[in-house]
């Protein structure tokens, strides 16, 4: 697959950072997401707000928070709160794109990150839902951002941790969650897929370079629907792998 | 599950003056621009341009402190006559009556509290020119726009519960389901615009307030479109030095107006003094409506804009007004 | 009844500051209640804690607030917040004290200041609850302050804006109202009164210098709870005359 | 009125490991000494003072940042073995994990961000030495002080809503009474105690935070008992200068930790970054259960109390991590 020039991780974070569009808002985790929102604003989205959990909006991402309560969060921000201000700007419809990962996702894009197992006699304790819920719950547009492989992608989660399309079509809206909202792509080191509107089951949309359609299927344990037409996901440029390796991670936590 | 019930044990019969759909509340709010631009306008440009005959308009303030009036005068010239508001304060909300712009009113306190009843007030509510006025708490209405910041359609509430001013609200009693007791549940108030005026803001809205902040923030949050006037416009450095100062981000305003004496002939924490020869005239005129009128012709529609009412007023009184260090 | 050395407002500020207690909070409306607290702080109760609705806590009440939002309410504070602060705090159970006045008040102590008539269309529009049904449901103790007179003391009120005992004993508690609650001392120009633990309703506790019962009486709509002994209330000091004219309300807005 | 209802949708199967009483919170308050006195003691006073076993007891930060460590470390020392508590932490959860403190948990987020999940946390919950874990989302939880801030039974919530996050947590999904729709129910959480770290504070206890804010106010608020540990103590005139910057007022505090450094090996807003090295260490240590008791062994009972420990962390260290001006 995708030669030595970047690694699985360098490239989910440029195809994340080129789905955010400029003036906008982003509701910021760690890891990735950061990388992501800090790599968009160097390049394509200037006027992308940055919201961070525990109260940091409009901050200036020179240096890479480590923690979504870091002084970096809010450092020459315009507006430093409290987390139940910024959820709340998240639930009053402020905050465009939300970010998340997972131990485990379903074709509607329900994920897990609570346990393994039982949820009273875990195999495996998981971190929890942390925002996870909040944003997948809240924000217009979540990206999903996962490594590919059939252990993960499931056809059924061991425990609903974050709200995806639940059931299917209208299943968000009959359980109270916000109209219009619900994952928007899901990003792996294979290929970036959404979710089909009548059925609101995951979608193979566009292929990472040197993957092919068999790779992506075998690497998923539920069905995947194929159009008949894929497009092809663009490598991350030099400059951006310059700009994420020498600005945004140079300590390399992540990448 | 199956149907396990919670009781309704009362509903107040006023009218929801203002319905609220929270959906269509986020859809607004997704739309409004996140850029960084250049909001800066007049009185008039801002009324003008925000605010439609008719609409729900919530003006933030407390007694005579940090009122928008530049705001709420430019709203009187233009001649509105059926605002629909929440009447939490004093001078502004007896002015808005006095010049007939209000047809209905959620109601908590309306007084000018030294100086006594609010006569405007009285002649408008008793001649029938307002039509529908809602009771509520002063809590309960900064709690109405709390729930709208919240993005939630109620709070639950311990106070109101009893009481003629719960019946004629549009509240509910419900038994609460964690302690089976009666809780008081008071709907979200969504604005369609808000009114606030603030100590200073940069070109982008983003504001700060020295002080106590009222509900500025409650009632920022809570607004489909909002104007904010500020006596200072600062540069953006400023916010960013001291981001944990910023009361209302620019993300939810709208408009941005100087207003230098915005407040008068209210006062500004920390700035200026109210000017109480004025206000205490203008109270003692207010029991004739005749020479209410001639106020408003004066100091309301005689002025084209706020630099000239600032000139009628007269720059040396207005300098006597600031506070002095210390 | 009182003589010239001091006015009826001067005797009732008296009363009203010597029910409060030093190390207590009390929430301070405008009017005649701050000059009880001012002059409390500059007697007995140095540390009262004045709590003004808009926000100001633990002002030095050194110069009269005119309105509940002025300056002078946090002026040199140590804590300026909002209105919601505040009435959640004494949702919370924090404010010990609140003052109340009235157009209206019954044998239960529910106060009338929205209207005289009917509502919807009234005869008399008054200023309406304000903050006042929020005090006279979360604070603990409330003193009403009101000129006693028939018309005003009445056996029904025509609007009930802000609860007394409501129709008597446990009614506070079963209608959701915060337990042990409710309004604790009516001071007026003519006496002191406070409610009969068995029935709720209006009891006299004790007469203001030089008047009768029977003027009390005279001056009350309904029938008053007379025990067998009364305390006779102390007229001004000298002392609180001197901080009050002097001190407290110089410029005489309110006495 | 005639028996009307609202349907109750949903209740989540988790237990309420802190049920409430608001009135008996309301007379705590109320007893709490109003008069402004020296609350200042140490952090084996504070703790030995106001926790006691079996307590419900919340820490207030966010990942790493202005974490009560001092204090953390001061809880295990003093041996608690069946704290209740709300898990929104990271590394000061962790080592309470380490140290079997802890025995019901509301969980929301327990990993080490950047360095992956919490092998302390997995540990005690897997083996099932932690009998009761009720599952929150962060805004949740937060949103659960919020409401005990209050003073009222619940918040309304749309998030949560369709998973089994809300399934194995205690929260309950009813029909709207205002707009029929499905709304989360989420309880209020009244901490026995509650433990934050500000940048400085006065004697009494009136605290000032920079930057942002996390849940410290909602959960001063939402605390029977406070504990603050401050990086500084400054006279109450600072405060009185400022009273807009008073994030807690003194009346809420029960006890003053003067603690500089206190959030080391985490950061502080402003002061100091936060000691990755030796983060980093721990971290990779607690994969291995014998290295977590060595860690313990040393920096938490090997010291006999906060002064001892910068001693060993070294105070040259220390001084190396200070954010330099500008």
């Amino acid at each position: 697959m995708a030669e030595a020039r970047y690694n699985g991780t360098e490239l989910m974070i440029s195809l994340a950072s080129r789905l955010m569009s400029d003036n906008s808002t982003a509701f910021i985790g760690t890891g990735v997401p950061m990388l992501a929102a800090a790599l968009a604003q160097k390049q394509h989205a200037p006027n992308l707000m940055a919201v961070f959990e525990f109260g940091g909006t409009g901050a200036v991402l020179e240096k890479l928070p480590l923690a979504v309560g870091d002084m970096r969060t809010y450092n020459k921000g315009l507006y430093a709160a409290g987390i139940c201000d910024i959820m709340e700007a998240a639930q009053r419809g402020f905050i465009e794109y939300g970010f998340l990962g997972a131990a485990q996702i379903d074709p509607y894009g329900n994920l897990n990150t609570t346990v393994i197992g039982e949820h009273d006699h875990p195999k495996v304790r998981l971190p929890g839902s942390g925002g996870g819920n909040d944003v997948g719950s809240l924000c217009w547009r979540t990206i999903i951002i996962m490594r590919h492989s059939a252990r993960s992608f499931v056809p059924k989660i061991d425990f609903l941790t974050t709200p995806g399309y639940l059931d299917g079509p209208g299943a968000r809206e009959k359980a109270g969650l916000p109209k219009g909202t619900g994952p928007y792509r899901v990003v792996t080191n294979l290929c970036t897929m959404d979710f089909d509107e009548d059925t609101r089951r995951m979608r193979l949309v566009a292929l990472n370079p040197g993957v092919s359609v068999e790779q992506v299927v075998e690497a998923t344990g539920f069905e995947l629907i194929i159009p008949a037409e894929l497009a092809a996901n663009e490598p991350p440029s030099d400059t951006e792998l310059r700009i994420l390796r020498e600005e945004v991670d140079r300590e390399r936590y992540y990448i | 599950m199956e149907n396990k019930t919670l009781r309704l044990l009362e509903e107040g019969q006023g009218k929801l003056i203002q319905p609220f759909d929270l959906d269509d509340f986020r859809a607004l709010n997704r739309a409004k621009n996140k850029a960084l631009v250049d909001k800066r306008c007049s009185e008039k440009e801002a009324i003008s341009r925000w605010v439609n005959e008719g609409d729900y308009v919530g003006i933030e303030l407390y007694g005579t402190v940090r009122c928008p009036m530049s705001l709420t005068r430019e709203i009187i010239r233009q001649g509105f006559k059926s605002i629909r508001s929440a009447a939490q304060g004093v001078y502004e909300a007896d002015l808005l009556a006095a010049a007939n712009c209000i047809k209905e009113m959620d109601w908590t306190y309306i007084g000018l509290e030294v100086y006594g009843v609010s006569h405007n007030l009285r002649r408008t509510v008793e001649s029938g020119y307002v039509e529908t006025v809602v009771e509520w708490s002063n809590a309960a209405l900064a709690w109405r726009f709390k729930a709208a910041a919240m993005g939630v359609p109620f709070l639950p509430v311990r106070s109101m519960l009893g009481t003629d001013t719960l019946k004629y609200s549009a509240a509910k009693v419900i038994e609460c389901p964690f302690t089976g007791e009666p809780v008081a549940l008071i709907p979200a108030l969504v604005l369609d615009v808000g009114v606030i005026h603030v100590n200073r803001a940069d070109k982008y809205g983003n504001c700060q307030i020295d002080g106590i902040t009222g509900f500025a923030a409650e009632m920022a949050f809570a607004s489909k479109r909002l104007i904010v006037s500020a006596e200072e416009i600062v540069d953006t450095e400023e916010i960013r030095k001291a981001p944990d100062r910023t009361i209302i981000p620019y993300y939810v305003v709208d408009a941005v107006v100087h207003a230098p004496f915005g407040s008068h002939p209210g006062e500004m924490n920390g700035e200026y003094e109210r000017d109480e020869e004025h206000i205490k005239r203008y109270f003692e005129e207010s029991k004739d409506p005749q020479k209410v009128k001639a106020y408003l012709d004066k100091y309301v529609y005689g002025v084209a804009d706020h630099a000239e009412y600032l000139d009628l007023i007269g720059r040396e009184r207005l300098d006597g007004l600031r506070i002095k260090e210390g």
